[in-house]
């Protein structure tokens, strides 16, 4: 084998520099991140899990049509908004409500796609972060547009790019890792292998040795990575990240993690997987595993738990006060923003809304 | 046979069922088919009952599905896929256009394709964007496929059924704000065949055109105007391609008056064709222009504001009091 | 500025490189457009003009360009992207209909998207499957797009500057068999912009509707009609979406009778929708239903049956004598 | 590297049995094919150079609309067609009339495309060959459906599916692989690697070590072959098929040639390459090297010279023939073939074309 498989298959073992038991270990290519990262990622952890619990609940009660729970992916969620820069993009799916309030996006507007009261509730350009992506994989081909543009401004813009494992099958994840390579795109594709994809599990999705391993393919280095460590996601995204910002090119990662829960609370889960699958992986929480790590280096003070706690509660407030079960919706809205101009076309249907609307009222 | 009291996503799971029963060629794959039973159950049981090699899953890939139906249906199989909501049947397009479309024809009739594609489309569900487009417009003007939308029960098991054995290529658009809405039927009925629309009630004032999710609240209309003294005539299309123009027409200038009713964007939909050409046919028949009530032309709205863009009762009411009764 | 004789590909090209040199962030790509230039030659030379940074070639694949194109308009640039030839856009289809149409809408008019997406399309050029298609009205059904199609030289170099400018995303569609006709044009003259119809040629006896491929041809049979003693009116629509109903249904009040042309099959397209929405406006002042002269609903044909399915002079001219002349 | 990277990535080199001054060379996996099916090779080999010399000439006259020639790929053609069974399926492109013919499709039944008078000319069940692709890439994923639905008849076919290098790059080559890879189904990929797609050189289209290296993302094995020595095609092809016969899974073969012409008569290559890039592709003449071989190996004699020279004119003239400039067409089969029964709507359309040309003849 020569040097060029070297740099772009990932390692043998998905790179872990903590494991399960919350016991640090060395590895020869990457280190562990600051304790202040680390701390900093802990309360981002508790704050993301407090989101999928507040989200969850807020479904059962109405006020969320649905949502797709990161709940067991949160190292994943944290590590992926954690390594950018302000001017750096995320490009975020569905799953993604916890990257994406970690970036800074406002939560209630984060989880208007979610509530139904419009597709995308933020503005894209204020935190950087492109509209959640329902059909899988078509952002990964705007994220290489996004980064090429960048790139050609003379910007040193890093695109963060999601995914889930189901989403790696379409062709559009092919195209992306493609034009990227072939463009030199700085975008790290980074892949949340969660094992499913709503019912179907990895074995039917791909018999690659790894997802990592689709990388070579394009030319384009592949990495993995235990998509529960928050350290180790720390330092191999935050390589990637830097080798994209410094010119080496498009960078692809997976995380191996876990889907804890169905698919959004509209799934039942039971179908398709017995529940002592799930069991191992709840031992391998990323939450837990950190929270013994910085217990036994001393930095988990009750400074820093208090600390957690009130960024927790604070974002949970905020998604029970703000997502009202009835959201003012303004049905004009619905022709306001397709043109710049409204067409003649859409100023009657409006009208014609808008008279049918008044005769009712009347 | 007696009837029994059974929702159509039901009655699409006993059509599948019975299909693969009767045919050892018939396949059911697409996402989440398998164990989960579809995300709507349409599958529900199947891969239990059938094996692991007659209703599978499939890696997450649309275009993938389409092209390797294309390729067993040449090779001797009946296969049926599911695209999961009708906006992610758009990665198979090309595959759909170019190729599902097309074989018969650049083949002479040699290859033939009898596949199915099911799409649950349309809206009423409260789903987020993507969730509930209706496509059908898209294939209808794709020369080379048929398309059907079922509106009841019944039909739903009829049409599936008779798609399945039909030796060409079918989209079939099921109505998923119908899946749950229970008939009683008897299954065993025999409905008639693609290609046929059906008079679902008699009325000499106007005629309304309707097909899939648009049926019931037509219906639930012309009650409307029965109360209020018009009796209306309700066409379900069953069948867009091929379409019925002789059930259609027969209804138009018997009613001198129409109103098409569909859920999807008017603009250069099944709907234009509609009005086109049955206004070609039964011009001097006609009291007034044929109205529209369809999806305004915009992205399906979130589910907040679904209720704006659905064809509603009220909606259709006021076209029909709007066809020019001073006039005539 | 003096008149030059130029054809329109020529116009098209120098419409990119004007919009090239007057905005920086005006890029160019697609397959073969770099070096060389295209296959019908629209890029010629734009590489070697304003580099490969600026015009350049792609990977094969259709859908990674366009969602290229979506990420470069998110990020301050003017894509224009072409489709090698518009069936080619299908697999792109996905990125136009789920994307393109709807980042605005989706983001509340945060994130307007300017780029065009240029698609050589229809036939009359001898080109063999795939290659001849006209999917038009794929693109006017979807909600979100603005859709042109340029029939003359001048309105080639002034439509594309337009969409270029626009600050939506444009799907252009490019007559091939239009492609190397040469006019006498001034293009520094003011043409109409992007949803206004003009009405080539005045007759008061009918009108004729085209776009595209079909307006010299429509201008051909109205000198025929004329000929034989019917006045027509030619309106070249140039902009389907959005549509010019104001110019439109003024011609066919004025003529009492109309018929579109287009080349595209008729069944659920933009032709239906012309028919459907103008006899809507102009019922009372139609003598005979709107007529429709398309392409037959099937594939293109290869080559040596294409003149068949192509609209032609007689076949316009048939159309029009069957308006029920004796009636009115 | 593990054992999983090394059977799944391609080899360093490019397999070759014969260079390129006809000298054979011993290989660690695979063996010369013998001498019957080398000579049989070259009478193929002959005929395929006149079928794109006579093809040629039939544009010239305008008896052809437009023909991408496989000049200089004649040996991928013929090899692709040799290694497989009766029972076995062609997925072709539009450049692979030769290996159609080779595999005994009638010519001119193989050219209807090309001369414009239908879609395809022949009967795809007869030789089990494909209609010609056009539309790139989408071939592959029907030839995954064709080798499953003969897997689960418990059928021993082999499909063969033929793409080129640009092709390579669109969604549908990734979903085919992946599809292939999950079903374990009997295809054998065959990428003819030609540097060229149209004007858009290799470089522009994949940074990948090479394209055989995509196979290992979808746990396919790669394999590549120089792919104008027709000893180790035979060698490299017939090894695919023989292990995917065997129940072994989709493999990828990537053929490492050239197109020596431009990309159809309608292209100008002169536009984007200069001459003297492929003045060195012609040194590596398929059949040249497969002549010396013969040759020294005394196996090219009177006798074999014959055979190749009578099947080449044979086909030439079989086209000269039968490619009429006006071929008889029949326009009622504009309508007849799109629906097992034409429909109300098509049946009124024939009526209306019958008429129209009724009237204009009388
Ligand atoms: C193009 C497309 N096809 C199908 C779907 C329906 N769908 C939504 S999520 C999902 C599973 C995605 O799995 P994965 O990519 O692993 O992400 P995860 O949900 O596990 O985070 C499917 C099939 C879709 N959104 N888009
Ligand atoms: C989906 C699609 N996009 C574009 C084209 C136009 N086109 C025809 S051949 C070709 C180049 C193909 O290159 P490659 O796959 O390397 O095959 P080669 O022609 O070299 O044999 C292109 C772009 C097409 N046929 N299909
Ligand atoms: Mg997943
Ligand atoms: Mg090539």
């Amino acid at each position: 084998m020569t040097t060029v498989e070297e740099q772009l298959l990932p390692s043998t073992e998905p790179v872990r520099l903590i494991d399960q038991d919350g016991v640090p270990h060395d590895h020869p290519s990457y280190r562990l991140p600051t304790k202040d990262v680390l701390v900093d990622g802990y309360v981002e952890l508790i704050k993301g899990r407090r989101i999928n619990d507040q989200a969850g609940a807020l479904v059962r009660q109405g006020r969320l049509a649905v949502y797709p729970s990161s709940h067991g992916q949160e190292a994943c969620q944290v590590a992926s908004s954690m390594v950018l820069r302000d001017g750096d993009w995320l490009f975020p799916t569905y799953r993604d409500t916890v990257s994406i309030v970690s970036r800074g996006v406002d939560p209630i507007e984060t989880l208007t796609l979610l509530r139904g009261d419009w597709h995308s509730g933020y503005d894209p350009y204020d935190r950087k972060v492109a509209p959640q992506s329902t059909p899988l994989a078509t952002q990964l081909t705007h994220a290489v547009g996004v980064a090429h543009a960048a790139r050609l401004r003379g910007e040193d813009t890093v695109v963060m790019a999601l995914c889930g494992d189901g989403a790696t099958s379409e062709g559009d994840f092919h195209e992306a890792l493609n034009f990227a390579a072939v463009f030199h795109a700085p975008v790290v594709f980074f892949i949340q292998n969660n094992e499913y994809a709503i019912s179907v599990p990895l074995a039917r999705q791909s018999v690659a040795p790894s997802l990592a391993h689709k990388g070579i393919g394009y030319g384009v280095p592949g990495e993995r990575a235990d998509g529960n460590d928050l350290a180790g996601l720390l330092a191999v995204l935050g390589h990637a990240v830097a080798k994209a910002r410094a010119g080496g090119g498009p960078q692809l990662v997976e995380a191996h993690t876990y889907r804890v829960q169905a698919h959004t609370n509209a799934d039942d889960a039971a179908r398709y997987r017995p529940d002592d699958e799930v069991a191992p992986w709840l031992e391998r929480d990323p939450i837990k595993r950190l929270e013994t790590y910085l217990e036994q280096e001393e930095l988990l003070d009750d400074a820093v738990r208090a600390r957690a706690e009130k960024a927790a509660r604070e974002v949970a407030e905020k998604l029970r006060d703000g997502l009202m079960p009835e959201p003012d919706v303004d049905p004009a809205d619905l022709f306001a923003h397709l043109y710049s101009e409204q067409t003649p076309q859409l100023t009657e249907q409006a009208e014609f809304l808008r008279d049918e609307l008044a005769r009712e009222e009347a | 046979m007696t009837h029994v009291k059974i929702s159509m996503a039901q009655a699409l799971n006993q059509a599948l069922r019975d299909a693969m029963k009767s045919d050892e060629t018939v396949l059911m794959f697409g996402e989440d088919v398998g164990a989960l039973g579809g995300v709507f159950r349409i599958t529900d049981g199947l891969t239990a009952e059938f094996g692991e090699d007659r209703c599978f899953d499939t890696p997450l890939a649309e275009s993938g599905i389409v092209g390797m139906a294309v390729g067993l249906a040449m090779n001797g199989m009946r296969p049926v896929v599911e695209m999961q909501f009708d906006a992610f049947g758009y990665p198979a397009f090309e595959q759909i256009v170019s190729h599902v479309a097309k074989m018969r024809n650049r083949t002479r009739g040699r290859v033939g394709l009898p596949m199915v594609i099911r799409m649950p489309y349309a809206g009423g569900i409260g789903g987020v964007e993507h969730h509930c487009d209706s496509s059908e417009s898209y294939y209808a003007h794709t020369p080379g496929l048929t398309v059907v939308a079922p509106a009841t029960v019944a039909d739903a098991y009829t049409l599936l059924r008779k798609a399945i054995e039909f030796p060409d290529p079918v989209v079939f658009m099921e109505p998923k704000k119908l899946y749950w809405a229970k008939e009683e039927v008897d299954l065993t009925e025999d409905q008639p065949g693609i290609g046929t629309a059906v008079v679902r009630r008699e009325g000499a004032d106007a005629t309304l055109i309707a097909y899939g999710p648009t049926v019931p609240v037509a219906l639930e209309a012309a009650e409307v105007a029965a109360a209020e003294g018009r009796q209306l005539t309700v066409v379900d299309l069953r069948s867009i391609v091929p379409f019925d123009d002789e059930t259609v027409c027969a209804a138009v200038r018997r009613t001198g008056r129409a109103v098409v009713v569909a859920e999807a964007s008017g603009f250069a939909s099944v709907s234009s064709e509609i009005v086109a050409r049955v206004t070609e046919r039964c011009f001097h028949s006609l009291a007034a222009p044929i109205r529209r009530v369809t999806g305004f032309d915009i992205p399906y709205p979130p589910p907040k504001l679904e209720k704006y863009q659905l064809p509603g009762v009220d909606r259709i009411v006021d076209a029909v009091d709007d066809l020019q009764w001073e006039d005539s």
